[in-house]
């Protein structure tokens, strides 16, 4: 489908905001995403694949907000596009987050890491919506004060905002992930129950995600990841974008199985399966 | 009067001929619902083999210069769960169903092949011999051409259904490999699969697949797929399925001009899931701004004197 | 201190493992007025014959998605003028010299090697295998391993320079071609040649190049190219000197990764004749940045494990 | 070399006129061109090669115009770029018309066909400055109207401009060639001596290039064609854009010999060549 470029501009460092408005309005929960085609459907064939992208926000009026990190040669394209241009999008694609346990959680985490904060303020907002009572806990991580990204916007709806950089240029010095540690385990301390526990919403790079998959595993915690995987057609015809299922027996689709997975049923080591699974073949 | 883009191949009637590639759009499924599979050739749906396969670790895909390699590593819910699951979804629609298989070995094409036949909703046969050989070596069957002469033999006799041998083009003289399926009984010719590749990261040294190796698809290798549906159309008298980087209708053109009898779109479906329905336009009014009536009047009608 | 770029490879001493890839950098006179040839490792000069040769009637080229195809046939001025004329050119250099040989027989590999023995300001010989063999039916000496054995034998015993054979791409296993290359005393050997392709244009039904088929270079083929260096480097033990679709530093570094000793720039010479500048000093920044000294640690180093 | 674009809009139908200021100041004669690659020298790798375009016009203040039609995906991209912006060039190249024979010829004829102009009104204006009282006749020929350019700016520096269309919809109903035999035939008519000649400049289709051939060539008429061909390097380097010499001995490079070459020296025929030159070779 095509959608119209409503505004393209930079917010933060390599980071830029994408307004569209599709042909026709997309309905969309958040955590899903759209594939772009960076230029021309009937234009080079290099960059050739479509680009995968969270919704952002889907905004009252139909129109989709992207928020996406100029990386590559597609995103490169992206970042060079003027409004009043036209893309073709794909969308809106896979699962989107799952709320079934907010209600009966004690509170609501959410981690971001870097880019990965893109389909998190969406999230943040419709949570808050939904739940005008809830303690949101916002964690945003990121190497230096230039990767925190929708600060503002993010204190605006939620109880609390927990920055972390590795340099400390913002926030709390360290990995975003030991400032989660740190707060659950007072939480955990403050209430003596495990019962009633948080529920956790994340994305950002692997290493992150398994390092809370580490942390809140041990303490039965509900959690949400939000995955990357290289895709080429997000909508489940290439089987390109496959994570391993935690059983071991086998793999999911993160675009049509997810791209949110409950935490503990993916495996993110990286690690080569035990079984020799390997065929030359597509 | 409208260009006719009916063709026949190896004994299938097609209503035109864009197909859609093995292994590019599942079992029609996913595809369904942005292309109608009323409107196109054929499907020829991803590989199936005797028994379930997972598959291979990712990363499974990365993107080249206007290419991809992928080494998805033949996932597959095997023959019996592919006849009982997937094909009474595809019995619905008015199209041509072409059941890509593979084996580790020699006999279990012919296993898979005895499965399908008689199968309600199976047109026809393409037989994929890029995958390797698990008892001798595992070197692919497709590059070896005594192997090749002996899948197309067992194939052959496990079934009445048309058989298409979809051919590696990673050997030397691909002709020589369509000449001995013709002469094996085989009904058609697949050209061509993907071409062997690797790439490596420079930032962490890594392949950019699990796997090391994969297979190139997409425009890139366009040159060197109509080079071969050329060879093979000028060495064998059964039709070939011309494939490998077709994104718009000129490329499905220049397909036919080398020598097929019809075409399968394959990566380009990850572009864009509609693009084969837009190919069969285009050759309907490629054909009817040159006042041609029929698709068959391009097959291998480039002018090389 | 900067990090160490020279290397040796088949016994020629190099500044920097950059070469110019043959064919596209002629013999050296016009891409020295855009690119310094005291700062590249090598210059390989476009293929030499024993006699005068006027090429193939235009067109000689097409562009593809991200590659080219070229069927220029071969120009060349001769042995005996290459020496006479062009050569005292490249000696005002401090470069060195590979001179790419062929042939149209056998024999004449020979008698061209043995021609260039012992001339000054030549430093090795390229022999260029994927020419079309004259007297034994016209296909590519390199296609045939026994063919190519005897043309490696032949220019072996013609010549005491060192000797790189260039390996044709269009081939089932690579692997066995540079092990008998190796074999029959090859000091090095040239990864990848041009993959045979097509093309046609759907306007006039005619190929686009006026000799039907042609070479295919530029970054499509870089994963193909990637993948037969990495095959060599692991079946034989003599270097290897990487190309194909080489354009940036990264790509160089690829090539090394997968076990290349030297890179040679060809196509990309076509965008911007400086670029080969460019790729060592992007070589010399890229160890820089990671805390290595030399360009060797790069070879074969890709994490397969 | 990098270029500034200091501007760049369609002049009519596909054809667009590009404004640049090269880094270095580019000295050049008419009938030189320059090698622009569409798009950035690290970006995508398709469209691949630079493409060859005629100096329309050199500056006295140093900038360069190209006039250049939209055919391709080369050129889509070239039309897509707004001012501001920068392209790699290359140039001048190639050896541009030579103007040897003007001084003793009757009048200049300049040919041109469609976006063949080119590089001919620049030709012209050379030509009225260093020969101020000199007859210059242009013949511009197209399908339609749509194709003639340049129309004024030729008329302000030439004697006549004759125009012709294909389809009639402006000047001479026919091929431009028709109406340059004509105008040969009266004017020897007229003079009764084929000893003082024109002298001739043309540039355009190859048909149209060869049908000047064959009525000038019995007439002993001077004459110089600038040429097309495939290119990869504009340079010397690729020996792709070959083009035929009539003497059958071989080829001459467009890029360095050219693009100007007397008529007669090159067989534009397409015909293939007596002798078996094929070699399936690079
Ligand atoms: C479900 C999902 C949602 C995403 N949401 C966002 C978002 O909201 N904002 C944002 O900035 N990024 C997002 N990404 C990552 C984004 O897709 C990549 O950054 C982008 O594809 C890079 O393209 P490129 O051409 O600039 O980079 P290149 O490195 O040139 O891309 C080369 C290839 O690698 C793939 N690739 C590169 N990086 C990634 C990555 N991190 N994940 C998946 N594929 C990758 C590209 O799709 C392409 O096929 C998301 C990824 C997924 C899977
Ligand atoms: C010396 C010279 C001067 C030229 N001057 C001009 C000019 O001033 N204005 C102008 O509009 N055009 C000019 N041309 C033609 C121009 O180069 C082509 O129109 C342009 O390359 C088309 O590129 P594309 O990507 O849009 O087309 P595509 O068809 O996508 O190009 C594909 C390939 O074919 C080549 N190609 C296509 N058409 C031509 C052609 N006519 N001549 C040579 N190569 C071609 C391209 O360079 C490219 O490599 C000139 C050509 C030459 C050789
Ligand atoms: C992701 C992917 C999976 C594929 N799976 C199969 C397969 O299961 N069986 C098969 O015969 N070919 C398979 N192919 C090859 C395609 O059917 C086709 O031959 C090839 O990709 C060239 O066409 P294209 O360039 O249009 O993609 C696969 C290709 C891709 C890209
Ligand atoms: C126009 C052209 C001419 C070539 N001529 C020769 C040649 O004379 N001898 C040879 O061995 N290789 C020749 N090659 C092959 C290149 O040296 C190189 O192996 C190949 O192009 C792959 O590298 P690239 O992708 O960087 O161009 C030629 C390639 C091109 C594009
Ligand atoms: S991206 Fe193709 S199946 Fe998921
Ligand atoms: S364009 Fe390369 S030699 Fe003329």
């Amino acid at each position: 489908m095509k959608a119209k470029i409503i505004s393209n501009s930079c917010v933060k460092g390599p980071c830029y905001k994408l307004l569209l408005k599709p042909l026709n309005p997309v309905k969309s929960v958040p955590g899903q995403f759209l594939m772009i085609r960076p230029g021309a459907s009937d234009g080079p064939s290099d960059p050739l694949l479509p680009r995968p992208f969270s919704i952002h926000r889907a905004t009252t009026d139909d129109h989709i907000e992207v928020l996406y990190k100029r990386v590559g040669k597609g995103t490169a394209i992206l970042a060079s596009l003027s409004a009043e241009g036209e893309l073709e999008i794909l969308g809106p694609l896979g699962n989107g987050f799952v709320f079934d346990g907010v209600a009966a959680a004690k509170e609501v985490v959410v981690v971001a890491g870097g880019i990965g904060v893109a389909p998190m303020l969406g999230l943040v907002e419709t949570l808050r919506a939904g739940y005008p009572e809830k303690e949101i806990r916002v964690f945003l991580g990121g190497r230096g004060e230039v990767d925190l990204l929708c600060v503002e916007e993010l204190k605006a709806v939620s109880t609390e905002v927990i920055l972390a950089t590795n340099d400390g240029t913002m926030g709390f010095k360290g990995y975003v992930t030991e400032a989660l540690e740190k707060h659950l385990s007072q939480s955990l301390i403050t209430h003596h129950s495990s019962l009633v526990t948080p529920i956790i919403y994340a994305c950002g790079p692997s290493p992150m995600l398994q390092r809370i998959s580490e942390i809140t595993e041990p303490l039965r915690i509900e959690s949400y990841f939000s995955l990357e995987a290289n895709m080429a057609c997000g909508i489940g015809l290439c089987m390109g974008c496959a994570i391993r299922s935690r059983d071991g027996k086998g793999y999911y689709l993160v675009c049509t199985d997810g791209p949110v997975f409950r935490g503990e049923s993916v495996d993110l080591s990286g690690n080569p399966p035990q079984s020799p699974f390997n065929k030359g073949g597509d | 009067m409208k260009p006719d883009l009916s063709i026949e191949i190896a004994g299938i009637k097609l209503r035109n001929p864009v197909m859609l590639a093995s292994g590019t759009a599942r079992y029609g499924e996913e595809i369904s619902h942005h292309c109608d599979l009323n409107q196109i050739g054929a499907i020829i749906v991803k590989g199936i083999a005797l028994k379930p396969t997972p598959g291979n670790p990712p990363p499974r895909i990365c993107e080249t210069p206007s290419g991809m390699l992928n080494a998805i590593g033949l996932p597959n819910i095997g023959v019996d769960a592919f006849i009982k699951e997937k094909l009474p979804f595809l019995r619905q629609f008015d199209t041509r169903v072409l059941v890509n298989i593979f084996g580790s070995t020699v006999e279990e094409y012919g296993e898979v092949a005895g499965r399908l036949e008689g199968v309600d909703g199976v047109d026809g046969l393409e037989v994929n011999i890029s995958c390797p050989n698990v008892k001798e070596g595992g070197i692919a069957f497709g590059t070896d051409i005594g192997i090749t002469r002996r899948v197309v033999q067992t194939v052959r006799r496990a079934t009445t259904l048309p058989v298409i041998i979809k051919l590696s083009p990673n050997v030397t003289d691909i002709a020589s490999f369509a000449k001995v399926c013709e002469e094996e009984g085989a009904d058609g010719l697949s050209v061509i699969n993907t071409l062997l590749g690797m790439s490596i990261d420079p930032k962490t040294w890594r392949p950019r697949l699990a796997n090391i190796t994969g297979g190139l698809s997409g425009p890139a290798i366009r040159p060197v797929a109509i080079r071969m549906v050329w060879q093979v159309h000028n060495a064998v008298r059964i039709p070939v399925i011309g494939m490998g980087g077709i994104v718009t209708t000129e490329d499905a053109v220049e397909f036919f001009l080398a020598g097929a009898s019809a075409v399968a779109i394959g990566t380009a479906n990850f572009i864009n899931p509609k693009v084969s329905l837009e190919i069969s336009e285009g050759l309907e009014r490629y054909l009817e701004s040159r006042g041609l009536k029929n698709i068959t009047e391009l097959i291998g009608a480039v002018k090389t004197a």
